[in-house]
C-alpha cells in the first residue's frame, strides 16, 4: 500500500552512533560518534543498548538546536531485543510520547513512515524515528552466546552495533523530504535457515519495491539509488536476479545497493555482510542523508527489510516470514 | 514470481556449502585436538599414577580447562568458525558451550543467570547421554536375560 | 611406535569429527543435534562392546570426542546392571560420572567470574 | 595439507623400523632357564613389539606394548600371553598387562637393585592396573 505525503515532511536532522567494531565499516566516517565500549560503559549489554539510543537522540537534539525534550512530540523507535526493552528504557529517559514499533530490521523505515504520517496530519512538529541493534544482546537472544564457537556459513550476516535516528518535521525545501512510502506485506517463500536471512528477505524487498514502482507509475531509472536494508551480499544478488528475471537491464540493476552488503566492505570475516535493525538505520540516517544534502542524489528509494522470526518459531520448525517497507526521499 | 521459481534463483545464487573443505578442516583440527589430548595422557601416565584406563578423566579435565581459557579470551569462537565440527565434537567443544553460556549470562546473576543457563547449549548432550545409557543398558539386560547375548 | 600411536589418535579423532561435520553440512543438523546424535552413537557402540577396543586403539583419539561421554555413561550403567540386575539399570545412573561434565561446570562457573563476553570479530 | 603429506610419507619408514627384533628385557634373580623361556614366549608373540618381565619370589609381572595398530585387541593379547606363560609355569602367579603405565614403570624397575622396593612397587602397580574409571 503506497502512501503519498502531500506536505512532503523533511528530515531535519539525523543522529547515527555505532560500536567499536563498526570502525571497520566503510560508513564509519559518516557516523556522528563511535564508542569504544560495546556496552557503553554500562553493566549489561541491554543497558548499553539503551544508552546508545539515548545518545543518538541527544545528537539529533543538539543538531536541531532543541534544548528541551518536551519540544519533541513523538518518539517512534524499535529494536530486536525481547519486548524492545532497550528502546523502552531509552524512551523512559527521553520522556516524550512514545510508541514502540516492531518490523524487525525494517523498523528504520516503518517508524519514519509513521512519523511522516503524524507530521502530515499536523499532529507533530518534531518526531524522532529510527531503530537500533546491539550485537551482543541480539546474538545471545537469536543465536548462541557470543563466545560460542559455532561455524557460520557464507550466507550468515553479522548483527551490527549501531543506532540511526532521524528528526522528521515540516517540509523545508533545503532538506531531504519524504514524498511517499510503501508499507509492505509479509512475504514468506519458505526459507527455514536462520543463517540465510538474505535469501528469506529478498522476496519481501522485491514485492515492496515492485509494488511501489507500479503504484507510483515509476521506472527503476527514475531513481538515483534504490537501497535495501540488510540483504547482505548474497541477498542483494538474489534480489537483482529477481529483477533481472522480470526484465530489468544491467544499468537498472546497478541502481540497486544494499546497506548490509557494503557495511563492512569486503572483509570476509563478516560473511555475507551486516544485518540488524541498526544497520539500515545508521546508513540511511547518516550516509544517505548527507549524500542527499550534498545533492549527489536527487531521488532515492530506501527499502528496509525485516525477518520476523523468533528463536521459538525457528525451533518449532516454522519458516521465516519477512517484510519490507520503503520510503521515497527527494532533494529539490 | 512464485515460490518454486524463487527457489531456483535462490539455489543458483547461494554459494554451495564447501563440503570437502569443511571436512578437511574438521579432520585436521579435530585430529590435532585429539593428538594434544593424547600427549596429555602420556604426561599423566608418566608423571602421575594413572594407567591407560584411568587417565581419561584427568585428560578430559585438562582439555576442558584449556578450552575455558581459550573461550574466555574469545579465541575458541574463531577456532570454531574455522574448524566447525573439528572443534565442536571434542570435549573442548562441550566445554566451550558450557563456558560461553556461563560467561554470557553473568549479567543475570550467578543463580538465575549462570546457574540457570550454563547448560543452555550443552544440556541436550547430557540428557541424551544419560537417557541413551539407560536404554542401552536396559536393552542389554533384556537380551542377556533372554539368553541372546552375554555380558 | 610411539609415532604410530599418536598418528592413530590423530586419525581416529579426526574421523569422528568428520562424521560430526557431515552431520552438520549434509544432514543440516544444528551443533546441538549433532553432538546429541554422536553421544547416542557412543552409547550404542558401548552397548555392542565396540567402544573400548576403539579407546585401546586410539587412546585420546577416542576419549576426547564427545562420543566417549555416551560410552562412559553406558559402560557404567551396564556394569551396574551386570552386578545388580534390574535395579542396577536404575542405580547405574547414579554411579556413573564423567569428569568432563563436572570439570566443565566448575571451570564454566570460574570463567563466569573472571571473563566478560567478547563481541569482537577478529 | 603439507604436514599431512609429510606424515603419510613418513609412515613406511616407521613401519620398516618396527619390523625388527622385539625389545624384551627380563629381570630375574635366580632362575636363568625361566628367564630364557619367558623371554622366548614374549618374543614369539607377533603382536607385541616390546616387553619387560620381572620375577620376584613366585610372582611374575609381564608388561608388554602391543603394536599400536593391534591395540584394539589389547585385552586378548594380555590373556593369550598369560595363558602361555601359565601353561609353562603353573606355579607362578602371573600378571600380564599391556598398559603403558606398567611398561614405563617396569622399565625403571629393571635397574632397581633393592628387592624390597621392587616387590612393593609391583604390588602398587598391580593395584593401579585393576583400578576402574
Amino acid at each position: 500500500m503506497v502512501i503519498i505525503f502531500k506536505t512532503k515532511p523533511s528530515i531535519i536532522a539525523c543522529g547515527a552512533v555505532a560500536g567499536p567494531l563498526e570502525k571497520k565499516s566503510v560508513f564509519y566516517s559518516y557516523f556522528d560518534s563511535v564508542v569504544e565500549d560495546e556496552r557503553w560503559n554500562q553493566k549489561t549489554n541491554e543497558q548499553g543498548h539503551a544508552m546508545m539510543i539515548q545518545e543518538a537522540c541527544n545528537i539529533i537534539m543538539k543538531k536541531a538546536n532543541i534544548t528541551n525534550n518536551l519540544d519533541i512530540d513523538f518518539f517512534l523507535s524499535g529494536d530486536l531485543v525481547n519486548q524492545m526493552t532497550p528502546t523502552n528504557f531509552a524512551a523512559r529517559e527521553l520522556a516524550v510520547s512514545f510508541i514502540g514499533m516492531f518490523s524487525a530490521c525494517a523498523t528504520s523505515v516503518s517508524s519514519a513512515i509513521v512519523a511522516s504520517l503524524l507530521t502530515e496530519l499536523g499532529a507533530s512538529k518534531y518526531a524522532i524515528a529510527g531503530s537500533s541493534s546491539q550485537h551482543n544482546s541480539i546474538e545471545r537472544q537469536f543465536r548462541y552466546p557470543v563466545d560460542y564457537g559455532g561455524q557460520k556459513p557464507e550466507t550468515a550476516q553479522w548483527t551490527v552495533t549501531a543506532a540511526g535516528y532521524a528528526l522528521i518535521g515540516k517540509h523545508d525545501p533545503k532538506l531531504p523530504s519524504i514524498v511517499a512510502g510503501t508499507i509492505g506485506k509479509v512475504v514468506d517463500y519458505g526459507e527455514v535457515n536462520p543463517f540465510h536471512m538474505g535469501g528469506a528477505m529478498a522476496p519481501a524487498a522485491f514485492d515492496t519495491i515492485s509494488s511501489h514502482l507500479k503504484k507510483r507509475n515509476q521506472k527503476i531509472t527514475d531513481y538515483d539509488l534504490i537501497m535495501t536494508g540488510d540483504l547482505g551480499k548474497i541477498g542483494l544478488k538474489i534480489l537483482k536476479a529477481m529483477f533481472a528475471q522480470t526484465g530489468a537491464k544491467q544499468e537498472e540493476l546497478d541502481i540497486f545497493r544494499d546497506a548490509g552488503a557494503e557495511f563492512y566492505g569486503e572483509d570476509k570475516s563478516f560473511q555475507s555482510g551486516a544485518s540488524g535493525a541498526g544497520c539500515s538505520a545508521s546508513v540511511y540516517y547518516s550516509y544517505i542523508e548527507q549524500q542527499l544534502k550534498t545533492g549527489r542524489y536527487k531521488r532515492v528509494l530506501l527499502c528496509a527489510t525485516g525477518a520476523l522470526l523468533s528463536p521459538l518459531s525457528f525451533q518449532q520448525g516454522q519458516s521465516i516470514p519477512c517484510t519490507a517497507h520503503a520510503i521515497e526521499i527527494t532533494m529539490e | 514470481m512464485d515460490q518454486q521459481q524463487y527457489q531456483q534463483i535462490e539455489d543458483q545464487i547461494t554459494p554451495p556449502t564447501p563440503y570437502f573443505k569443511n571436512v578437511i578442516k574438521a579432520f585436521l583440527v579435530g585430529g590435532l585436538i585429539c593428538t594434544i589430548g593424547h600427549a596429555i595422557t602420556y604426561f599423566y601416565i608418566i608423571f602421575f599414577d594413572f594407567t591407560e584406563t584411568t587417565v581419561g578423566n584427568p585428560t578430559a579435565a585438562t582439555m576442558v580447562f584449556i578450552a575455558m581459557i581459550l573461550t574466555g579470551l574469545g579465541l575458541y569462537r574463531k577456532l570454531g568458525q574455522f574448524a566447525g565440527a573439528g572443534s565442536a565434537v571434542p570435549v573442548t567443544g562441550f566445554s566451550n558451550a558450557v563456558v560461553s553460556a556461563a560467561i554470557e549470562h553473568k549479567t543475570e546473576g550467578l543463580v538465575l543467570g549462570v546457574g540457570g543457563n550454563i547448560f543452555k547449549l550443552a544440556g541436550s548432550v547430557i540428557v541424551f547421554g544419560v537417557a541413551s545409557a539407560f536404554f542401552v543398558a536396559l536393552i542389554k539386560l533384556i537380551l542377556v536375560t533372554m539368553g541372546v547375548v552375554e555380558w | 611406535m610411539i609415532f604410530i600411536d599418536f598418528l592413530l589418535a590423530f586419525v581416529i579423532g579426526g574421523l569422528i569429527c568428520v562424521i560430526g561435520q557431515l552431520l552438520m553440512d549434509v544432514g543440516k543438523l544444528t551443533p546441538a543435534h549433532t553432538l546429541s546424535t554422536l553421544v547416542v552413537a557412543g552409547s550404542i557402540l558401548a552397548g555392542l562392546g565396540w567402544y573400548q577396543p576403539l579407546i585401546d586403539l586410539a587412546g585420546a583419539g577416542a576419549t576426547i570426542p564427545i562420543t566417549s561421554f555416551g560410552n562412559a555413561l553406558t559402560t557404567g550403567a551396564i556394569a551396574e546392571a551386570e552386578k545388580h540386575g534390574w535395579v542396577g539399570v536404575l542405580t547405574g545412573m547414579f554411579e556413573v560420572t564423567s569428569s568432563g561434565i563436572s570439570a566443565a561446570i566448575v571451570f564454566g562457573f570460574i570463567a563466569a567470574l573472571i571473563f566478560k563476553p567478547k563481541g569482537k570479530v577478529n | 595439507m603439507k604436514k599431512m603429506a609429510l606424515a603419510l610419507f613418513c609412515i613406511p619408514f616407521f613401519l620398516f623400523g618396527c619390523s625388527g627384533e622385539q625389545l624384551v628385557e627380563v629381570k630375574n634373580t635366580a632362575n636363568a632357564e625361566q628367564n630364557q623361556n619367558v623371554e622366548e614366549v614374549i618374543k614369539n608373540s607377533n603382536d607385541v613389539y616390546a616387553g619387560n618381565a620381572i620375577f620376584i619370589d613366585d610372582q611374575l609381572l609381564v608388561a608388554v606394548q602391543a603394536k599400536p595398530w593391534l591395540d584394539y585387541k589389547k585385552s586378548k593379547i594380555e590373556k593369550n600371553l598369560k595363558k602361555q606363560i601359565e601353561e609353562k609355569y603353573p606355579n607362578l602367579e602371573v600378571f600380564v598387562s599391556a598398559d603403558y603405565k606398567l611398561y614405563w614403570e617396569t622399565q625403571k624397575l629393571l635397574e632397581e637393585e633393592d628387592e624390597k622396593k621392587v616387590s612393593d612397587e609391583l604390588e602398587k602397580l598391580k593395584k593401579l592396573a585393576k583400578e576402574e574409571t
